[in-house]
């Protein structure tokens, strides 16, 4: 690399509790580079940047940037202002948007002395115009960010970096919630900003991104940066090794016939204020040993979808039938008892009560079951007994039954919950973004049983915002957007991609 | 005098602004405490600081606007333990709140007790009185309510502006209500998420202290125990039917003022034939009414009551 | 610096912590103290004997501490499921109204029948009074801090107009207070010559039992997953707006007994200054306690015993009687923050020497 | 020796029925004759205890009032037959050591109420009050029959704050009476009088006397003096003699309880005849005030 240092991370260590989520990791960054940062979920990743960027205190290590002569100079740890002066900006994985403010607010935020009574919002609207302009990423700037499309608040999370003259910028999983199309106008808007000199750390999932517009990739596993190759090496198989370590089997589909419905919508509606919570007369039907996948860019439904099925939300209009019984009244209770087993998107939230024993959130869905309670008190002996065997079968690994659920690792927490819905007997289950987040051997296993299920007769509606996981696990694929379902029959993700865009070709 | 009378007198504007001037400072400071995401339950208590430090310190010689900055730091220094217990160490803000409540007020009555053991009737000073602005004051009724008021009417007034101005054309007003929002907006752009949540804080609880030093230094001129008399409380719920808004905060303290001013002339007037309590009882039903019509409509800070640590997800 | 929190506190840390900090608190108290001028060493002594110097303090203690445990335990079972019940000082006031308008006479039966109904429907007073903030938060989401806020001061204006009216008691020569419970209705007292009464005996039942059925009941099992996670629980098929609305009118049943044991087991008829605000120190005791039924217990005898103590001393050593409550709000802030400590720690990272 | 003597309250001493006991127990000390100590804002709750620790302690004689707990102080005083109680009491006397007491100054009240009357211009009176309870009752319908017997046009508007201490609020409560026409204000409350004085009318003072606090504004005040009953008191438990007695009467201005006070540059000769003649007939018992402890009501 001709281009000089501009950045250099030196045997970074951070530990959580037990966690030890950077060992000693050493990175450098070129003026103009692209680099995309590869690993696992859980590698460390967002934690490497965290450091970088000064939201976490180091427990080890030191960051050295280039100063605007050139010279490398310590950047002090654990401030982020001290990040920001020094030309470091940092787009996160998880929104930083304050939804009452408006983009612009958003974007000054932090940026003027905060005791003045005076803001020179002209001077800073002409700035962000002029990168809007340069850049072509573009948001409107007076509405409030809550009122933005997910795309719309993508980008001004990255005016905010750009805003703040970031010479090293982090990409946090830019791509997440964009379109495989609005992905590649991004990387090329960026790309155009390195030729002046911007350089870019990029952390993503998607080999393909990376492949196509990084210029070097560093791949971190459990918390150890155990590689690093130039692109134009690197291949997908090459990366995915580098990542796992050894080559994982895919769960493999084997070819079936659907049996009878299970689930059929018909001409649902759900009005909400808020756009991407809404769906339009959406009609679908899941059959017995059926796989149905639902893509989609998030926040185009789904979550509405997902929340009618499990009877959290009341649709304005359209049925539900669950094993050709017509859902009059539907409530969380009612739709467990019509045989939904459901795993919910977010499994902290949703899954399960943290505070609460391993046990007791086995049989939270359960408790009129006989074998849970008699005359109202709960039999102590069987919750336990319950506990000792699902863990068993389901390899939920922990401090034990008793433990607060919290303690917990996504994947375990993930197992607790498929233990919980498979032992039901499901007609249909309700997978939500079942995989996201679990390391690749937790994601074979939800794969696996939801295959598993699939073969004893239940259907399942699979959401999911990675082509992948749907092309690999569906039998037929619906596409969402903006509340509405379409069907679709070809298997090319350029056609799906298309659809999920909201293209009607 | 029939209703529509009471209405159109000057007299009975002037004193409805007279009582909501307590109201405006309380509701203003709660209302900086609520944006930046703190509950300030330890309202009651340091409107009763305030009312004592504020008058204890002219007593002492101060001066009146030297009572007025000690009350102001006095309730910065209970908005500081509130913040602290709150904001870094992220207790309950139901439990501070009382607890600072508890404390302010216990405090507050130790020493002026300590300090006055023996008095019967309490010590006075020389208050604020009312002002005559030499034009202003000769408008037509809005000279006689507004301009002949005393300055801490005026300046809690100007704090409504000082307040709307602040939280909406300054930066340091935009990451107030960023940190109310979300935190990690703020935490992101390199400001700190407890400097300014503690600030917050500290300034609303200087301005509810400086709502007890004006029934000290201006509605009346003494100290009494208890004479805060649940002033505090009833801001806490005129901040909700305000949604958090300067503007609307001064009229909600307005039309309570204005409900307690009517509820005086009124009470003379059919007290004979219904019992006092219900129009005393009437501004608290009131407040629960517009809390519950506002409440479908209010834009909570949405990270109201959640704390925040650093380095933590 | 970095605050984390400990994975499992240890029982030492859960048990040793809160006693250290009360102990802090009362070390504190020697500021004011010294600053009133008082010798701080016999002070102490002073307020260890306000408690236990005799049969008569400690029952004085126990009576004090009475109805600090229903309104604790109201504001503890409340809070379990993050209903912010901050109106138990009302509901006291509507229970103690019951218990008067059932037993100053309304009905003159034996007290088997008497002291049964007596409680039974200032319970339910108390009970209805929660009621309405709850309808209000879980049909027109109006947030219950404010409203259960509102309600006790009109709740206590309320209680003054009927004893100006309807409950005011005739032989009162014109005093705003109500007729006395009869004689057979007053709940009996627990020791000759000490006004400590079988409120108490109520209220240590109670304790248990909310101990015993939040831990093993289905409806415990609820409440708890309302209270950590109405999200969650409502995912799973638990009716949350169903709980909230059940504990909240045991809340206010509750808080109502706290009215019902002060006027029928120690007062004898209801004035409007009732209660020296024992509806908001329960919220007190129950925080203290951590939410736990048998906690409340003893936090509630803990804070009883430091008012006592504190006051009694203030009495003895000639310093203003404001000190008690300065004392009990210096051991309610050193407990939370004691709390924060079992729970947390403050980790200091101390960053690599940087490379030069 | 000196006597000991403890006071119990249930409000703050600066409350003015309060600070009139504290006053004659405080000269009292100060000339020597008794040790006195004192609890204030002592919650109704907690006045058994109170009442129980200073017997034990050996106090000879325990001043307060119980109007809120007149049973539990009787069983109290019971248990302790040495120790003296002088209690303000609706109830009577209990033997051997349970005395009562009472601000019984409806005479002078009546008196100032006969200045008020002549001496009102628009022919109407504010009255504003803390709670409506019969001491208080029993003065403002003793002041307004006086009024009423000077200036049969008189009328009269009432308004009671619900609070002992919220002077903003009393102020508050004046003015609106004022509005309303009121152009004399009997000052039950802390801040009525200051409400005459921002307005420049006047006002009648009540149990202590505050004329020079405001000057030109307090054309009377009807005095509450429990000196002749505490001394009374304390000298009967000096000697030995303490019994069970209703001291109500040693309120009565005849012992020198009450007495009136006018300011005699604001109130004319005639009505100041008047009310000495008045006075008088009073002193010599044969003129009777009315007790009535009915809530006041506004004039309609
Ligand atoms: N604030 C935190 N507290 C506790 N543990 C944490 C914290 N942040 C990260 N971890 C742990 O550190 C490890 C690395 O997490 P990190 O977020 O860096 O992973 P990542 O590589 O960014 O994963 P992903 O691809 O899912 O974003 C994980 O085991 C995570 O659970
Ligand atoms: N907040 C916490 N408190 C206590 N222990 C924790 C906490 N977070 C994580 N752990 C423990 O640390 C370990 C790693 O957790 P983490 O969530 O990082 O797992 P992971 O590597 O992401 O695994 P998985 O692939 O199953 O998600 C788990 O065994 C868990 O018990
Ligand atoms: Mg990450
Ligand atoms: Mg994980």
């Amino acid at each position: 690399m001709t281009q000089p240092k501009i950045l250099s991370l030196n045997a970074l260590s951070k530990r959580f509790g037990s966690v030890v989520a950077n060992d000693s990791v050493s990175l450098e960054l070129h003026r103009g580079e692209v680099l995309a940062l590869l690993g696992e979920n859980g590698a460390g990743k967002t934690t490497l940047m965290n450091m970088l960027f000064g939201h976490y205190m180091p427990d080890g290590g030191s960051i050295d940037v280039a100063a605007p002569s050139g010279d490398m100079q310590p950047l002090p740890l654990g401030h982020p202002q001290a990040a920001l002066s020094a030309g470091i900006g940092m787009v996160h994985q998880h929104f930083t948007l304050a939804e009452n403010l408006s983009a612009l607010d958003n974007i000054t935020l932090g940026s003027e002395p905060l005791f003045s009574l005076r803001r020179d919002r002209a001077g800073a609207r002409a700035k962000v115009q002029g990168i809007m302009t340069r850049t072509g990423l573009t948001a409107p700037l007076d509405t409030p960010v809550g009122k933005l499309s997910v795309g719309e608040r993508q980008r001004v999370e990255i005016l905010k970096a750009l805003y703040r003259d970031a010479r090293i910028l982090v990409l946090d999983e830019p791509t997440a919630v964009l379109t495989p199309q609005e992905a590649d106008t991004l990387f090329e808007n960026i790309g155009a900003m390195t030729r002046d000199g911007l350089s870019v750390i990029f952390i993503s999932h998607k080999l393909r991104e990376v492949l196509a517009f990084s210029h070097r990739i560093a791949v971190l596993r459990h918390g150890v940066k155990v590689g690093e190759i130039a692109t134009s090496d690197a291949d997908q198989r090459v990366i995915a090794r580098m990542m796992v370590g050894e080559d994982t089997p895919t769960p493999t589909r084997a070819a079936m016939k659907p049996g009878a419905p299970v689930l059929a919508l018909s001409g649902l509606g759900l009005r909400s204020h808020a756009a991407r919570d809404s769906l339009t007369d959406v009609n679908l039907t899941v059959h017995a040993h059926e796989i149905l996948g639902i893509a989609g860019v998030s926040g185009n439904g789904q979550s509405a979808l997902a929340a009618v099925i499990s009877g959290l939300r009341r649709p304005d209009s359209g049925s539900i039938q669950v094993d050709g019984v017509e859902i009059l009244n539907p409530d969380p209770k009612v739709m467990i008892k019509a045989g939904v087993g459901r795993i919910p998107e977010d499994r902290h939230h949703d899954g399960i009560v943290g505070a609460m024993s391993v046990a007791e959130n086995m049989i939270i869905e359960r408790l009129d079951d006989p074998l849970v309670q008699t005359n109202g008190l709960l039999n102590r002996h069987a919750i336990a007994a319950n506990a000792k065997t699902l863990s068993q079968s389901y390899d939920v690994r922990g401090p034990g039954p008793d433990a607060p659920a919290r303690l917990l690792s996504g994947g375990n927490i993930q197992k607790l919950i498929l233990a919980r819905v498979f032992e039901q007997n499901a007609r249909l289950i309700l997978a939500n973004q079942p995989i996201r987040g679990l390391d690749m051997g937790a994601a074979a296993e939800v794969s696996r049983r939801l295959l598993e299920a699939r073969a004893a007769g239940a259907g399942v509606l699979l959401i999911s915002e990675d082509l992948d996981e749907i092309l690999g696990l569906a039998d037929r694929i619906m596409v969402i957007h903006d509340g509405q379902l379409t069907e679709i029959s070809s298997r090319n993700r350029e056609d799906i991609g298309l659809k999920m865009a909201g293209e009607h070709t | 005098m029939d209703i529509l009378q009471i209405l159109l007198s000057e007299s009975f504007w002037a004193a409805s602004l007279r009582i909501a001037t307590p109201l405006i400072f309380g509701v203003l400071g709660a209302l900086l405490c609520e944006k930046s995401g703190v509950l300030n339950l330890g309202i009651e208590g340091i409107f009763a600081a305030g009312a004592m430090c504020g008058w204890m310190a002219v007593w002492l010689g101060a001066g009146l606007w030297g009572g007025v900055l000690v009350a102001a730091l006095a309730g910065a220094f209970f908005g500081l333990i509130h913040g602290i217990l709150t904001v870094p160490l992220g207790l309950s803000q139901h439990v501070s709140g009382l607890g600072v409540t508890l404390f302010a007020t216990s405090l507050s009555y130790f020493t002026y007790r300590t300090a006055l053991p023996t008095v019967t009737s309490p010590p006075r000073i020389e208050p604020f009185r009312a002002l005559d602005i030499p034009i202003l004051s000769d408008i037509p009724f809005l000279g006689p309510v507004v301009f002949q008021q005393t300055a801490m009417t005026m300046l809690a007034l100007a704090m409504v502006l000082l307040v709307w101005y602040v939280l909406n054309r300054t930066a340091l007003g935009v990451a107030l209500q960023a940190v109310g929002d979300n935190p990690d907006s703020v935490d992101a752009q390199g400001l700190s998420v407890y400097g300014l949540r503690i600030g917050a804080v500290m300034a609303g609880s200087a301005l509810m202290a400086l709502g007890g030093a004006f029934l000290t230094m201006s509605a009346f001129d003494a100290f009494f125990f208890g004479m805060v008399n649940g002033r505090g409380w009833i801001c806490i719920a005129l901040v909700i039917f305000a949604s958090w808004r300067p503007g609307k905060a001064l009229l909600g303290a307005l039309l309570f003022g204005a409900f307690d001013a009517l509820q005086v002339r009124l009470q003379t007037e059919v007290g004979a034939m219904v019992p006092g309590q219900v129009f005393l009882m009437a501004p608290y039903v009131l407040s629960i009414i517009a809390l519950v019509l506002a409440a479908r409509r209010a834009e909570y800070p949405r990270a109201l009551l959640t704390p925040w640590f650093k380095g933590q997800r | 610096m970095r605050i984390e929190p400990r994975n499992a506190p240890s029982r030492l840390m859960t048990l040793g912590v809160p006693v250290l900090s009360a102990v802090i608190a009362l070390a504190l108290a020697a500021i004011p103290l010294a600053l009133a001028g008082a010798d701080i060493t016999v002070a102490y002594g002073e307020m260890v004997k306000g408690v236990f110097g005799s049969m008569f303090a400690f029952s004085e203690m126990l009576t004090r501490a009475t109805p600090l445990m229903f309104t604790g335990l109201a504001a503890a079972l409340a809070f379990r499921a993050k209903l912010w019940n901050i109106g138990a000082e009302g509901q006291l006031y509507l229970g103690a109204m019951a218990a008067v308008a059932i037993g100053a006479g309304a009905v003159d039966i034996p007290g088997i029948f008497l002291i049964p109904l007596i409680i039974i429907l200032g319970a339910a007073a108390g009970a209805a009074g929660m009621a309405v903030p709850a309808l209000l938060k879980t049909r027109f989401g109006a947030d219950e801090v404010v409203t259960t806020l509102l309600l006790n001061f009109i709740i206590l204006i309320f209680v003054q107009m009927m004893l100006e009216g309807a409950l005011k008691d005739p032989m009162g020569l014109g005093w705003p207070q109500s007729a006395p419970i009869l004689d057979q209705g007053m709940l009996p007292q627990l020791m000759p010559r000490m006004r400590m009464h079988s409120g108490l005996i109520l209220a240590l039942v109670l304790a248990g039992v909310a101990q015993f059925m939040l831990a093993r009941s289905v409806w415990g099992f609820r409440l708890r997953a309302v209270g950590e996670n109405a999200a969650a629980a409502r995912h799973a098929g638990i009716g949350v707006n169903r709980s909230l609305f059940g504990v909240a009118i045991l809340s206010g049943g509750l808080a109502g007994l706290a009215g019902v044991s002060e006027v029928a087991g120690l007062k004898g008829y209801l004035t409007a200054d009732l209660s020296p605000g024992f509806g908001y120190t329960g919220i007190v005791v129950a925080m203290l306690a951590g939410l736990s039924p048998v906690g409340v217990v003893i936090s509630a005898l803990f804070i009883a015993s430091v008012f006592v103590g504190a006051d009694s001393m203030s009495r003895a050593m000639g310093v203003s009687s404001y000190l008690a409550d300065l004392v009990v709000a210096m051991s309610l802030l050193c407990v939370l923050v004691g709390g924060f400590v079992a729970r947390y720690r403050i980790t200091r990272s101390k960053p690599a020497a940087r490379a030069a | 020796g000196t006597v000991k003597v403890a006071a119990i309250y249930t409000l703050p001493v600066e409350q003015q029925w309060i600070s009139r006991i504290h006053l004659a127990l405080n000269a009292a000390k100060d000339r020597g004759e008794i040790d006195y100590v004192f609890s204030e804002n002592v919650a109704n709750t907690d006045y058994e205890r109170v009442m129980r620790e200073y017997a034990e302690q050996g106090v000879q004689l325990v001043v307060g009032e119980v109007f809120g707990l007149e049973r539990a102080a009787r069983k109290v005083a019971a248990d302790y037959p040495e120790t003296g109680f002088l209690m303000g009491s609706s109830f009577g006397p209990v033997a051997p050591n349970f005395s009562v007491f009472d601000n019984w100054i409806h005479e002078p009240s009546y008196l100032s109420g006969m200045v008020a009357g002549a001496s009102t211009e628009s022919n109407v009176i504010g009255m504003v009050g803390g709670y409506a309870i019969p001491e208080v009752n029993r003065l403002m319908n003793a002041f307004m029959e006086g009024a009423r017997a000077t200036n049969p046009e008189v009328k009269f508007l009432v308004n009671f704050i619900d609070s002992w201490y919220d002077p903003p609020k009393a102020k508050e409560s004046a003015f609106a009476m004022m509005d309303a026409g009121a152009d004399i204000m009997f000052a039950e409350r802390f801040g009525v009088a200051d409400a005459a004085v921002e307005r420049g009318v006047k006002a009648v003072g009540n149990v202590i006397d505050t004329s020079a606090d405001y000057p030109n504004t307090i054309l009377t005040s009807a005095l509450w003096h429990m000196e002749p009953t505490i001394d009374r008191a304390i000298a009967a438990v000096a000697g030995g003699t303490f019994e069970a007695a209703d001291y109500g009467q040693y309120s009565f201005m005849g012992y020198g309880g009450g007495s009136l006070v006018v300011d005699e540059s604001l109130v004319s000769a005639e009505v100041l005849a008047e009310v000495e003649k008045t006075e008088e007939s009073i002193m010599e018992g044969m003129f009777r005030v009315n007790v009535n402890d009915d809530r006041p009501v506004s004039d309609k």
